[in-house]
């Protein structure tokens, strides 16, 4: 499937892009999916432990759990947050 | 680099670079900000909701103008002054309001809202510095 | 009065009266109010001179949607709630900054241009409280 | 002479106008123009002690010193300062 990531904050300036469109297997666990963004740009490292994800603007942590994907889906990553 | 005195008053924001771009120069070793900032204030039980500066415009200028060769009378080696002020509204960041019949319910919800922004509201904010770093925030867990 | 959940993310302010407007209710005995204010900051020697505010717009707002369904539920008698968070460019109210070849040189300069814009730039400031008064202000003599 | 009066800040609201046509004499003392203003503004009382005025852009003091004013002349009163 190819689904739409999101990029917010620190993680725009690691990876240079806002968003992208990127093919990825599904179901898939949400662990893979970062493994998959870590492959594609390196720099995201200095944000593992920290990150999580919003699948369909739900927040996904990154771990076990698994999603289904179809195309046009946005994939969000979240850095920590700091609104208020 | 000629020495320069810009100087605005507006009802709008500089941009912060174009307020680094007025005063950086590659002669110049020390750059001295002060920035005001509106607090957030109490009196009597009133908050400070919000700010309202108004100018008589020309003559601020004028004033302006004044205090500026004042400046480099006095130092000589200023080379860049910027000056900028804010006019009309000025108003903080977040304003939450929660009505309820009882003062109680409403702070406790107050702070509810607080805490559960901080923790699920994607928003983020940067910090930009006077010596053009930024840093991403984080909020506390 | 029915409940109102108005909800805003924006890179404008919203005028004080529509805050209050947001809120006001003939059944409400009362109102809280929490503001968030940008805070003048100094770490390891950099100032603080704006923030940026980004969000991840449509999840913030059902976020935003998520939390005020929360907020009723817990405490029902909540009768109005005004959400508002600025996003964009957020900037202190007066950056002035001044270069010269010398620190020492450049820190005096901008104390006296701060004494002096008190004493003589023909600019006033009216602070608007949560209660609808205000107040115009005076700098000390 | 009719010189422009300027209002601003707290004698906005004590006047309930920004600006108006006033006929003055000249030479005048800054004194008596402050009375003449204070005559159609009984209100403006409040700033008694407090107000300087600004001739031409010029602060005045409200005292003995006599101002010369020419038709379109504009004079400000001056309430007490709080910008920075």
């Amino acid at each position: 499937m190819c689904v739409c990531v999101l990029y917010f904050a620190k993680s725009v300036e690691l990876t240079g892009v806002k968003e992208e469109i990127v093919a990825v297997p599904t179901p898939i666990s949400s662990r893979d999916v970062w493994r998959l963004l870590l492959q594609r740009h390196q720099r995201l490292s200095v944000l593992q432990d920290q990150v999580v994800l919003a699948v369909r603007q739900q927040y996904v942590a990154v771990g076990d759990q698994v999603v289904t994907l179809a195309d046009g889906d946005e994939v969000a990553v979240v850095p920590p947050l700091s609104g208020g | 680099d000629a020495a320069s005195t810009p100087t605005s008053l507006s009802r709008d924001w500089l941009s912060v670079q174009e307020v680094v771009d007025a005063v950086s120069s590659s002669s110049c070793g020390a750059i001295s900000v002060f920035i005001g900032t509106t607090r957030e204030d109490e009196l009597d039980g009133r908050k400070v909701i919000g700010l309202e500066y108004e100018a008589y415009e020309l003559m601020a200028q004028s004033e302006f103008t004044k205090l500026c060769a004042d400046i480099r009378e006095r130092w000589p080696t200023v080379t860049h002054i910027c000056v900028h002020h804010r006019l009309g509204w000025v108003r903080p960041v977040l304003p939450w309001q929660i009505s309820s019949p009882h003062r109680h319910d409403s702070q406790q919800a107050i702070q509810r809202c607080i805490d559960q922004l901080k923790a699920n509201i994607p928003i983020w904010k940067k910090e930009v510095y006077d010596t053009q770093d930024s840093s991403w925030k984080e909020n506390a867990e």
